[in-house]
């Protein structure tokens, strides 16, 4: 039984640690900020010059000056800060942001991602995320393992990439893997999920860890 | 040396020309220069090379110079959310050059500090660094990246003095900072402007020095992009 | 992740070690992280490269690491006001690397910022650019500049909360804020210390993610260097 | 009757126009803010991070926060911001200060400044001289003519540079001279100072102004 996005959502949030400045992708991985333990000290950066975001406001407190990354409202905490687009991306670049969840079309087994243009469709542009995933200390992708029956996980990406060598772990709804100079390993599998289900929906060469968790 | 205009056409007088470079600040519809845009539009000025995180969207902000076709060339790391702008760069009416967003927000800081050029991790191995430069430093690759000018920079802030000192605020701050510097002009729009020796000089973000005319945007109107919310409990 | 700590002392322990590259803020002694150095002082660790615009003088903050000879090489603009710093450097005991203060600053920045290297005009055709990458563009030329970084970073600023924002106050911001992005610890001591959200998050200068442990300064004594006066009318 | 000390301060004022932002190095240009004209905005920058300085503090009023680059106390006006020694050299590199006045040891008649060293004496530092000679739109040195029977104006600097080309006035207590493509020219002479006597003392190729202007 394949996780759920929020499942996935879930067990992204146990990479964060108490501590850390963490930068979330749209999508999937905008939920990881409900997952944050209890106790547990993240500030959230948003890369167009937040630091230490909020959740959503309440209805009738929208204010057009604080907005994310994706361009939604949110709110501001006792420990936020704002800075120019320049400043928040010596942050990101200069690897002082701890973990970067975000999404990706593929990922390659020697940690190539790509996720921002598809040639011949229009393209929208990469925004921030070549920045981040060159930058960050440890870049995490949380996807679908499989979309619209193309394999994701691949031996090379098809795709023109965003990044080179940059993904440290995948969580895709099967299972987490890890991304390192000996390739792509599966440490975790979904629950009711096969070994032999993982291989076939990935071109990537894979290794199964000796400490696989099923769960 | 009088500082400030009374309206946004009066302040770009003398200041535009077919073909020229502009620098407009904003993340979205937040922190855009709006009334400045406009006064563009109402212009007609053409074939501009606009420097711009994104293009607007339609009918708001850059969207406004798409529909009437003065842009030739937009630099801008993400224009996802403008019809305009889609049909006429499939149509082969409109060049893109696209930059990440780090990349082109640290060109733009370059362009105005007198730095020529510096290296980034950013886009090694990509499209992006296709054709530059590329050196090895402490056994990492980096492409080299140019420092970006413009002949006008139009941004937002939130206060400015008649100096032309400039605070911003929230997330609206975004690119203005930097365009601020990197403009042979800059003009500021702001929605507050008051005396000299009002703003506390450690809280200004931009000095007087880089910005030659401001002008006051009394009750400014600004859109909401993606109005997001939660529930009271 | 508790960032505050009582004193000092406490707040470097475990972060120094003989040999290391410590940054330290400051122009002359104003915005000095004083007792930090004196702090560093008394663990009489030794052989430090030491980045800091300026040496301090006689008996006051570099100053006393220079007496105990803490410190094998310094990294500065400027070490004119020192007689220690003269009799070990003329006594071949004490390294120097003069760089222009603009360098300076703008290397410390780009280390903090992933920028592994910058081009600038100043220095071209002087001794300062031998040895040094040399490059043209737009029929100017240009000599190469390398990004800095620190293993330890201590600042000092005005104002800062648990969280590690900080404020600073007028010319005594000078080397600190880009000193505290380009450590890879930063140690700051702040004259007031302040619950989060007490510092309005527009007017915060250096954000918390660069500072890792914070103390307070309490009524701490600042030096005045050269007192100059005018005489009321 | 060569010009003073205060006398060529006043001429250097001269250099000045309203709104001008300018960066005033230490001893003899100094005095120049002494000058402005009434009616005249001029912003004083001061390297170590600051625009808008004030005058001396009263006695009292000293406050170790507030100091220029030569290390004094000074005050704020209602025009001054603050910004770090980062922000200051961006904006002396870029271009945006519009002019320098400083001292000098040797001035060649190719522009070249020398002001910072002179080998086998204590080496104090540059400081931010090669970054405003470099980057300031216009670089005015004030200087006496000639120094401890030393000329100072010369056909090539003998003492390591602070900045190639970079010089685009000179001020002494004898005249005013330009230095462009076409070498050195006199501009003006102190009163009662004779072509002849500039000439002797002036190593560098001199050629005299159609326009020259006698005091």
């Amino acid at each position: 039984m394949a996780w759920t996005r929020e499942e996935m959502a879930a067990r992204a949030a146990k990479e964060l640690r108490d501590g850390y400045y963490v930068n979330l992708g749209i999508g999937i991985p905008t939920l990881v900020s409900n997952y944050i333990p209890d106790g547990m000290t993240v500030q959230l950066q948003s890369e167009n010059g937040m630091l230490g975001m909020g959740p959503f406001p309440y209805e009738g407190d929208e204010d057009p000056d604080l907005i994310n990354a994706g361009k939604q409202t949110i709110t501001e905490l006792p420990t936020t800060s704002y800075f120019s687009s320049a400043d928040s991306f010596a942050m990101i670049r200069g690897g002082h942001i701890d973990l970067s969840i975000l999404g990706a079309m593929q990922v390659a087994e020697n940690g190539d991602l790509a996720n921002w243009m598809i040639p011949g469709k229009m393209i929208k542009g990469m925004g921030g995320a070549m920045d981040l995933v060159a930058g960050v200390k440890k870049v995490v992708v949380l996807m679908e393992h499989v979309a619209k029956e193309e394999k994701k996980l691949l031996k090379r990406c098809t795709l023109p990439l965003t990044g080179a060598g940059v993904v440290n772990m995948v969580i895709t709804d099967l299972g987490v893997f890890t991304v390192g100079k000996d390739g792509m390993t599966a440490i975790e599998i979904a629950p009711h999920v096969t070994r032999e289900e993982i291989s076939a929906k990935t071109e990537a060469s894979l290794r199964f860890a000796d400490n696989l968790v099923q769960h | 040396m009088a500082k400030v205009y009374s309206d946004a056409t009066s302040a770009l007088a003398g200041l535009l020309k077919d073909d020229m470079v502009i620098m407009a600040g904003g993340f979205g519809l937040c922190g855009i220069p709006s009334l400045l845009i406009k006064a563009i539009r109402e212009t007609g000025v053409k074939n501009l090379t606009i420097i711009s995180n994104n293009a607007g969207v339609d009918g708001e902000g850059l969207g406004l110079l798409l529909e009437t076709r003065q842009v030739k060339k937009m630099i801008s790391s993400y224009v996802g959310e403008n019809k305009t702008f889609a049909q006429q760069y499939l149509a082969g009416e409109l060049e893109i050059e696209f930059n990440p967003q780090g990349t082109l927000a640290e060109r733009i800081r370059a362009g105005g500090a007198g730095i020529p050029a510096f290296y980034t991790k950013t886009g090694v191995g990509t499209l992006i660094a296709q054709g530059k430069d590329e050196r090895e430093f402490n056994g990492e690759k980096y492409v080299m990246e140019t420092g970006l000018l413009a002949d006008l920079a139009v941004v937002h802030a939130w206060k400015g003095d008649t100096e032309g000192n400039l605070v911003y605020r929230k997330s609206a701050r975004n690119f203005n900072p930097m365009m601020a510097t990197a403009g042979k002009v800059t003009v500021a729009q702001v929605e507050h402007l008051v005396e000299c020796g009002t703003i506390d000089p450690d809280h200004i973000i931009t000095p007087g020095i880089f910005v030659q005319r401001i002008i006051h945007a009394a009750g400014l109107e600004k859109k909401i992009e993606q109005r997001t919310v939660r529930q009271r409990a």
